[in-house]
C-alpha cells in the first residue's frame, strides 16, 4: 500500500465513523419527527416536535420571552458560571495544591472537605438565600460550592501524583521544598490541573440551572422552569438543548487547552 | 538476619503511638475549628436569633426530634427511606444500562459511532433540567424523581466502562487471543473483569451524582424525601430543619459512597494490593 | 388512552390537591364523609404546585382536584381540563407587606417607586402585586423581585426589597408585629383572584356521573367552612399539621375569613357572571408579563364545566 | 537440518506502518525457516522489527506482504498452537495463577479433569505449585514470569514465541529464569523463537541467532551455536572460551548496526 | 587505602519501616567507609535494602539509628554535594535537556554565564550537544540517562550515588552507557556510590564490591578488584579469564543470599 492509498484509507475509515453517526443522528431526528409531526403517536404537549423546537429556537432569538432574548438569557447563566468557577478557583486550587504538598494541611483539611463534599449544591439553596438574599451573591455562592470539590480533589490529585523520585531529585539537587514545589511538581501538574478546571467548569454549568431558582430573572434555568408552568415544552427543550450543547462546548474548549499544555508528555508527541 | 536492632523496645513503642496521637489531633483539628465558628456565628454571634443560622445543639435537637415527630406525614428516617427508594431504581437501572453500553462502545467502534453524538449532547444536559421534562413525561411523582436520578447517574457509569475497557493493557487482549479465546469470550472472561476498579469508580461518581439530582428533583417535585425536608424547613423558616436536613443528606451520601465501596470490594480484590493507600 | 384517563372505575376517584389552604375545602369534605354521601370513594395525592398539578392531570394521575386560575386557564387551553366554576376568592389575603419604619408618615407611592417588591412572579401574587402599584401609581416603576412564595419572608426579613407580597401561612412573620405594615392586598387593588375546581376532560365526559359527586362534596364542604368558622379553624390548623405546616389558629380563621367560600348555587353564579370578565383582566396581565404566550381563551375555562356544576346545584337543590 | 520438520516458514514476510508522519517500513522481506526443537534468537538494535516479526508470527499483526506457513499451510489468524509470551508478562490480572494457566485450556474445550491435572503438572514444572492461588500481583517478577511461560507451555504449542521474557526481571532473577527455560525447553522438545536484546542469553539459550539490520529491519546473518551451553549453568558456561568469543562475534555484528543508526 | 580521604561515612547506619503490617527492619547495623576515588558497587537480593542505604547517603531517607558522616561532619539534609541518578531517570519532564541539567545550578545560585558554560561542557561531555533543547520524552531511554547523568555530574558532587542507573535499558545500550560511564568517572576522578543487580556491571566499573545479606540487610562480604577492567571495553574485558573467575564468585556470594529467602 502506497502512502497515498493509506491516506485514503484512513479518510475513509473516518468518513465511515462520522457518516454512521450523522446517519444514526438524521434517524434519532426522524424517529422524532415521526413520532410527534408525522404520525402524531405522542401529543406536542409531551415531545413537542424537532420543526416546532428549531421555530422556538429561532423565535426565541428574535423576540423577547420572559424579559429578554436568549443572548439575554444566556449572558446571565455565563456571568453566574464565569464568577462561581473562578471564585471557586481562587479558593479551591490553592487549597489542593497545599492538600497535595503537606500532609499537614490534608490531615487538618480532609475530614472537613470530607464532611461538607456529600452534601449537594441544591441543598445549600435556602441557607443562600438566607445567607445572602436573592441577588447574584447566592447563585454565585451555590455555583462556587459546586465548582470548589473539582478544583480541590483535582489540584490535590495533580500534585499528589507528580513522580515522588521528581521531587527526590529536585532536593537532592539542592533546591528547597517551595522551589521544589513551583519549579517542578506544578508545572508537572498542570494538564490535571487544567482537568480540574474543566470539570469544575462542568459542575458550575450543571449548577446554575438550578442555582435560577434563586430570584433570577435571567437565564436558561429560569426560562426552563417557567416554561414548565405554562406547559410550553418546546421552549424547554429550547432551553435544555442549550445548555446541553453550550456544555460540550466549554468541555471541549478545556480539553483543548489541557492537551496544548501537557505538549511535554509523551502522549502527546 | 537473626541480627536485631540495637534499639531498645519501648522507644519503638513510643515512636509508633505519639505520630498516631498527633495526626488523630491534627485531623480533629480542622472539624473542631468548624464546629467552634458555626457555634459562635450561631449563639456568640447572636446570627440564630435572625433566623439566619441555627445552632449546633439546635441542628442536633432537631435531628434527633424528627426521628420520632413526623414532618409532613413522615419522620426523618420515613424520608430518608422515600430519598432511597427513588435513588435505588434510578441508580439500578442506570447502572446497568450504563455499564453494558460502555463496554459496547468500547469493543464496537461501530456502536459507538452511530450513538455517540445524541450520548454528548444528551449527557451535558443538566439532570436538573430534565426535571420539568421528567414530570411532563411520568408526572410529578416517583418515575419523575427516579428518571432524574437516572440521568445523573448514567454518564460516569457509561464512560468509566468504556474507559475501563480501553485501559486494560493491550497484551492481555493479545494473550487471551494467543490462547485461542474468541473476541467475545475475551471480553467476557478477560476484559471486563479487568476494567471493573475503573468501572465501578463510574458507579461510584454515580452514586453521588444520582444524589445530589436527587435532592434537586426533590426541591420541586413530591411531598417526602430528604430534599422535602430542606424545603419545608425553608417554608417554616426554620433553619434548625434545613440544617438537620442537609446533615442528613449529607451523612447519608457519604455512607452510600462508603457502601458502593464495600460492595466493590469483592470485585477488585485481585488488586487490593494496588489499592492501599490510595486517597 | 385520553389525555387525563386514569383508569380509575366504578366509584373509585383519585383527588389531586396542593397542600395549601386552597385545596383546605376538598380535604374537608374528606373528613366530613360528603364524598361518601354522594356515593364516591376518593383517593387524595398532594401536589407541590398548580403547576405540578396541571402535569400531573395530563399524564392522568388524578381525576378531580383544584388549582388557582393560572395554572387551570392554562390547563383548559392546552389539554382541555374542565373546570366547573370557582372554588374560592383569595384576593384579601395577598398582602403587600411593608416595613414600618419605611411608610411611617409616608406615601407609600414615594416608598414603591423604584424600589424592589418580593413577589413569586407569573402568579397570582404578581397579578396583586400589579393591582397594588396600579393602585398607587406606580406601575412600572417598581421591579418585583423573583422569590419562591416559600422564600418570601425569609428574605424580607433579611432585609431584600421594600415590600413582600405573601399570603397565609407565610406571613406569620408579620402579621400583628409592630415592625410590619399591612401595605395594600388585591382585595383593596379591585382584583379578583380566584381557585377553581378542576376535571380531567375524560373523568367530565365518561364518568359524570362521579364527576357530579365530586363538585357537589367540593362546595358541600364550601358551606360548612361559612357555616361554622370557629371548627373549621381548628381543622385547618389539623390540615396544615397532617402537611408539615406549622400555623396557629389564628392565622388559620384569618386564612378563612379573608377568602370566601362560594356555595354551588353562589359559584353558577359567578360563573354566568363577572367571572369571565375578572379572568380577561388576569389574563391580560398575564399576556404582558410573558408567562402566557398569547391570551388563552377564558370561555374554555369557565362555560365548557358548567353543565356539571348545574347538575351539581340541581342535585343539591333537590 | 532439513531433515527436520519446518513448524514455521517466513517467505518474503515484509511489514511497513502507516504513521501520521508517513509511512514506516519495520521490516525489509524477510525469509525463515523454524524446524521442530529449534531454540531460535532474533537480537538487533532497538526498533528493528524484531517484535513485529514475532507478533505476524503469532498472528497478532498482518504482514504487509509475503507468506507465513505453520507447518506448511498458510495462517493468519491467532491460535494456541503459537503461544506467545510477553515482556510485561501480561498474565490476567482478575485470575489467579490456576486461572491463568488454566484459560487457554478452557478457551479450547479440554474437559475439566484433564485441566486440572495438566494445570497442576505444569506449575510443578515452573515451580509455582504452592502459589496456584495467588493473584499475579502477590507475586515477584520472576514468579510472574513463571506463570506467563506456564500459561503458554501448558497448551504445549507448535512454537512457542518469546518476546524479551526476560527484559523486565532483574540481573539476578534473569539468570535463574535463563536456565529454568532452558530446562523446560530441554524436557519438553519445545521449538522456540526468542527476541532478546541479550546476546549473552541469546548464545547461552540458543542454537541459532539472527541478527537483524537497523530498521528496516532485515536479516544481516546468521549464526549457528554449536555447543550446547544450557546444559551448564550461566556461570559454568560463561567461564568456557567458547562461550565468549562467539558471544563477541555476535555482539560485534550488533555492535555495528546500533552504531549504524547513532 | 587509609590515606585516602573519607568522603562518606556510615557508623551503625540501620533503619527500620513502620508498616501496617508492623515494623520492618530493612537495614541492619552498617559501616562502611567511601574514599575518595572509589567506585563502590552494592549487590544483594531483591529487598535487602540497597536503595535503602542509598537513599540515607543522599539525606532523603532517615536513619533509624547510627551516624552518616559526609566529608567528617555528621548530615542530614540532601545537598547537591551528594547527587543521585535513579534508576527511572527522574527527568524533570517540561523542562528541556539544558533546563535539567542546569537546575542544580540555579538552586544553588551558579551565576548565569557560568551556568551555560558548565552545561555545554557536560552536556558535551555526555554526547547530549545536539539534544541541548529536546524534551525528556523526546529522548530514547539511553539518552535519557546520560542527561539524568549530566544533571548529576555537572555539580561536581562530592558522591554520586546511582540507583541502578541501567536497570532501564535494554541490554545493548547498557553497556555502551557502562563503558561511557566509566570514562566520565575517571576524567572527572568521581567517587561513587553504586546500586546494581548486575554482578557483571559490579565488576566491570568498579574497585570495590559490597554483597549484601537477605532483608534485613547486613554486609556479607566486600571483595576488592584489583584490576581496573574498565580501561578496556565492556567484551575485552569479558574475555579475560580473571574477569569471569570473579564474577562467578561475587555471584555465587549473591546467589547464597538468594536462595536463602526463597
Ligand atoms: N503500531 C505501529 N505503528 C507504527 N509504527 C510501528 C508500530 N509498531 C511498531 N512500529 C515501528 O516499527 C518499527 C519496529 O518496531 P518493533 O517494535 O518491531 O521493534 P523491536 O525490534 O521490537 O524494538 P525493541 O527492541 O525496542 O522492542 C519501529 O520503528 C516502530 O516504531
Ligand atoms: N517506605 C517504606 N515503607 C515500608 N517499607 C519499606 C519502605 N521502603 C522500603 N521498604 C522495605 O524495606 C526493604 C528494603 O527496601 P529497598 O528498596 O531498600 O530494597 P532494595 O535492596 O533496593 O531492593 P531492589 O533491589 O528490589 O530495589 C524492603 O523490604 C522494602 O519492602
Ligand atoms: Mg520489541
Ligand atoms: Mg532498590
Amino acid at each position: 500500500m502506497t502512502n497515498v492509498e493509506w491516506r485514503r484509507a484512513r479518510r475513509r475509515r473516518r468518513v465511515r465513523a462520522t457518516s454512521v453517526g450523522a446517519a444514526s443522528t438524521i434517524a434519532l431526528a426522524g424517529l422524532w419527527y415521526l413520532s410527534t409531526d408525522g404520525l402524531g403517536l405522542v401529543s406536542p404537549l409531551f415531545l413537542p416536535s424537532p420543526v416546532a423546537v428549531f421555530e422556538r429556537l429561532i423565535e426565541f432569538t428574535q423576540r423577547d420571552y420572559q424579559g429578554a432574548t436568549l443572548i439575554g438569557h444566556l449572558f446571565a447563566s455565563l456571568r453566574i458560571v464565569a464568577i462561581g468557577w473562578f471564585v471557586a478557583g481562587v479558593i479551591g486550587l490553592p487549597l489542593g495544591v497545599a492538600m497535595g504538598w503537606s500532609r499537614r494541611v490534608r490531615t487538618v483539611v480532609s475530614p472537613v472537605f470530607e464532611l461538607i463534599r456529600p452534601i449537594p449544591p441544591i441543598a445549600w439553596i435556602p441557607l443562600a438565600i438566607l445567607w445572602f438574599g436573592l441577588g447574584t451573591e447566592a447563585r454565585v455562592f451555590v455555583v462556587t460550592i459546586s465548582a470548589v470539590v473539582p478544583w480541590v480533589l483535582n489540584s490535590y490529585e495533580a500534585v499528589a501524583g507528580v513522580d515522588k523520585l521528581l521531587a527526590k531529585a529536585s532536593r537532592s539537587l539542592g533546591a528547597p521544598s517551595r522551589r521544589t514545589l513551583v519549579e517542578v511538581v506544578l508545572p508537572a501538574a498542570v494538564p490535571t490541573l487544567v482537568g480540574g478546571a474543566r470539570i469544575a467548569l462542568g459542575n458550575a454549568w450543571m449548577t446554575v440551572v438550578a442555582a435560577e431558582l434563586l430570584g433570577a430573572t435571567a437565564g436558561l434555568g429560569f426560562v426552563a422552569l417557567n416554561a414548565r408552568s405554562t406547559l410550553d415544552p418546546d421552549i424547554m427543550l429550547v432551553a435544555m438543548l442549550l445548555i446541553g450543547l453550550l456544555g460540550v462546548v466549554f468541555s471541549e474548549g478545556l480539553r483543548l487547552v489541557e492537551k496544548r499544555l501537557s505538549g511535554w508528555k509523551e502522549s502527546a508527541a | 538476619m537473626t541480627t536485631t536492632t540495637r534499639r531498645p523496645v519501648p522507644a519503638t513503642a513510643r515512636r509508633r503511638t505519639w505520630p498516631a496521637i498527633g495526626t488523630l489531633g491534627l485531623a480533629s483539628s480542622g472539624i473542631v475549628t468548624l464546629v467552634a465558628t458555626w457555634w459562635i456565628a450561631a449563639d456568640v454571634f447572636d446570627l440564630s436569633e435572625n433566623g439566619v443560622l441555627a445552632s449546633p445543639l439546635a441542628v442536633l435537637e432537631r435531628l434527633v426530634t424528627l426521628t420520632y415527630d413526623p414532618l409532613a406525614g413522615l419522620t426523618l428516617p420515613g424520608h430518608a427511606l422515600a430519598s432511597f427508594e427513588r435513588w435505588g431504581a434510578g441508580f439500578a437501572v442506570a447502572a446497568a444500562l450504563g455499564l453494558l453500553l460502555g463496554f459496547a462502545f468500547a469493543w464496537w467502534p461501530g456502536f459507538r459511532s452511530a450513538l455517540l453524538p445524541a450520548f454528548e449532547v444528551l449527557r451535558y444536559i443538566p439532570p436538573f433540567a430534565w426535571i420539568p421534562l421528567a414530570i411532563l413525561w411520568f408526572g410529578p411523582g416517583f418515575t419523575a424523581q427516579a428518571f432524574v436520578v437516572f440521568i445523573a447517574v448514567l454518564p460516569p457509569c457509561v464512560l468509566n466502562a468504556e474507559l475501563g475497557v480501553r485501559s486494560v493493557d493491550d497484551y492481555v487482549v493479545k494473550a487471551s487471543r494467543v490462547l485461542g479465546a474468541s473476541r467475545m469470550s475475551t471480553l467476557v472472561t478477560t476484559v471486563v473483569p479487568a476494567s471493573l476498579p475503573t468501572a465501578l469508580t463510574g458507579l461510584r461518581i454515580g452514586v453521588g451524582n444520582g444524589w445530589m439530582a436527587l435532592m434537586g428533583a426533590e426541591l420541586i417535585v413530591g411531598r417526602s424525601g430528604l430534599g422535602y425536608v430542606i424545603l419545608s424547613g425553608q417554608q417554616s423558616n426554620d433553619p434548625a430543619t434545613v440544617l438537620a436536613g442537609m446533615v442528613a443528606i449529607g451523612v447519608l451520601g457519604a455512607l452510600m459512597d462508603r457502601g458502593v465501596r464495600f460492595m466493590a470490594n469483592p470485585f477488585i480484590r485481585w488488586r487490593k494490593g494496588v489499592e492501599t493507600g490510595a486517597a | 388512552q385520553e389525555v387525563g384517563e386514569t383508569g380509575n372505575t366504578g366509584s373509585k376517584v383519585t383527588i389531586g390537591l396542593q397542600p395549601t389552604a386552597t385545596s383546605f375545602p376538598i380535604w374537608l369534605a374528606e373528613q366530613k364523609g360528603y364524598f361518601q354521601e354522594n356515593g364516591i370513594e376518593v383517593e387524595l395525592k398532594y401536589y407541590p404546585s398548580g403547576a405540578a398539578m396541571s402535569e400531573a392531570g395530563l399524564t392522568g394521575a388524578w381525576d378531580g382536584g383544584n388549582m388557582g386560575s393560572p395554572p387551570a386557564l392554562t390547563s383548559s387551553q392546552k389539554w382541555d381540563m374542565v373546570v366547573p366554576g370557582p372554588n374560592s376568592e383569595e384576593g384579601a389575603i395577598q398582602i403587600l407587606w411593608g416595613r414600618t419604619n419605611d411608610f411611617k408618615g409616608k406615601d407609600p407611592a414615594t416608598v414603591l417607586g423604584g424600589g424592589e417588591v418580593l413577589v413569586k412572579v407569573n402568579s397570582t401574587q404578581h397579578y396583586a402585586f400589579l393591582g397594588c402599584m396600579q393602585k398607587y401609581g406606580v406601575a412600572g416603576e417598581t421591579k418585583p423581585l423573583p422569590v419562591e412564595a416559600n422564600a418570601v419572608a425569609g428574605a424580607f426579613t433579611g432585609g431584600q426589597g421594600v415590600g413582600a407580597m405573601t399570603w397565609p401561612p407565610f406571613d406569620a412573620e408579620f402579621v400583628d408585629n409592630p415592625e410590619y405594615v399591612h401595605v395594600c392586598d388585591g382585595k383593596q387593588a379591585g382584583k379578583k383572584i380566584f381557585n377553581m375546581l378542576a376535571l380531567t376532560p375524560a373523568f367530565a365526559n365518561n364518568r359524570t356521573e362521579q364527576a357530579v359527586a365530586y363538585v357537589k362534596s367540593a362546595y358541600q364542604a364550601n358551606e360548612f367552612i361559612t357555616a361554622n368558622p370557629d371548627e373549621a379553624a381548628d381543622l385547618l390548623v389539623q390540615y396544615y399539621k397532617e402537611n408539615g405546616v406549622t400555623a396557629t389558629k389564628e392565622a388559620a380563621q384569618r386564612e378563612l375569613t379573608g377568602r370566601t367560600w362560594p356555595s354551588a348555587a353562589e359559584a353558577l353564579a359567578l360563573s354566568k357572571g363577572e367571572l369571565s370578565s375578572d379572568l380577561e383582566d388576569l389574563t391580560k396581565v398575564f399576556v404582558d408579563l410573558g408567562a402566557f404566550d398569547t391570551e388563552p381563551d377564558v370561555t374554555k375555562a369557565v362555560d365548557t364545566g358548567r353543565e356539571i356544576l348545574e347538575q351539581a346545584v340541581g342535585e343539591s337543590a333537590s | 537440518m532439513t531433515d527436520r520438520q519446518a513448524k514455521l516458514r517466513f517467505e518474503g514476510v515484509h511489514k511497513s506502518f502507516h504513521t501520521r508522519r508517513g509511512e514506516v517500513t519495520a521490516l525489509s522481506p524477510i525469509d525463515l525457516t523454524v524446524y521442530q526443537g529449534d531454540f531460535i534468537a532474533l537480537v538487533g538494535p532497538s526498533g528493528c522489527g524484531k517484535s513485529t516479526l514475532l507478533m505476524i508470527a503469532a498472528g497478532l499483526e498482518a504482514a504487509s506482504g509475503g507468506t507465513v506457513l505453520a507447518d506448511g499451510a498458510p495462517m493468519r489468524e491467532p491460535g494456541p498452537d503459537r503461544c506467545v509470551v510477553f515482556q510485561r508478562f501480561a498474565l490476567f490480572p482478575t485470575k489467579t495463577v490456576t486461572g491463568n494457566v488454566e484459560y487457554g485450556l478452557r478457551m479450547t474445550g479440554v474437559p475439566k479433569a484433564e485441566r486440572r491435572e495438566r494445570v497442576r503438572e505444569t506449575l510443578g514444572m515452573v515451580g509455582l505449585s504452592a502459589f496456584a492461588d495467588a493473584y499475579p500481583h502477590e507475586l515477584s517478577g520472576g514468579m510472574q514470569q513463571r506463570a506467563a511461560l506456564a500459561r503458554s507451555i501448558v497448551m504445549r504449542p507448535d512454537v512457542l514465541l518469546m518476546d524479551e521474557p526476560f527484559g523486565a526481571l532483574d540481573a539476578q532473577t534473569r539468570i535463574i529464569m535463563q536456565e529454568e527455560i532452558a530446562r523446560i525447553a530441554r524436557d519438553l522438545g519445545l521449538t522456540v523463537l526468542l527476541v532478546t536484546h541479550s546476546v549473552e542469553e541469546a548464545v547461552y539459550l540458543c542454537n541459532r541467532i539472527i541478527v537483524l539490520t537497523a530498521r528496516p529491519g532485515a536479516i544481516k546473518h546468521e549464526f549457528t551455536v554449536d555447543d550446547d551451553w544450557s546444559h551448564h549453568s550461566v556461570d559454568e558456561a560463561m567461564a568456557q572460551p567458547g562461550f565468549g568469543s562467539l558471544q563477541r562475534t555476535v555482539w560485534n555484528a550488533v555492535r555495528e548496526e546500533i552504531t549504524s543508526v547513532q
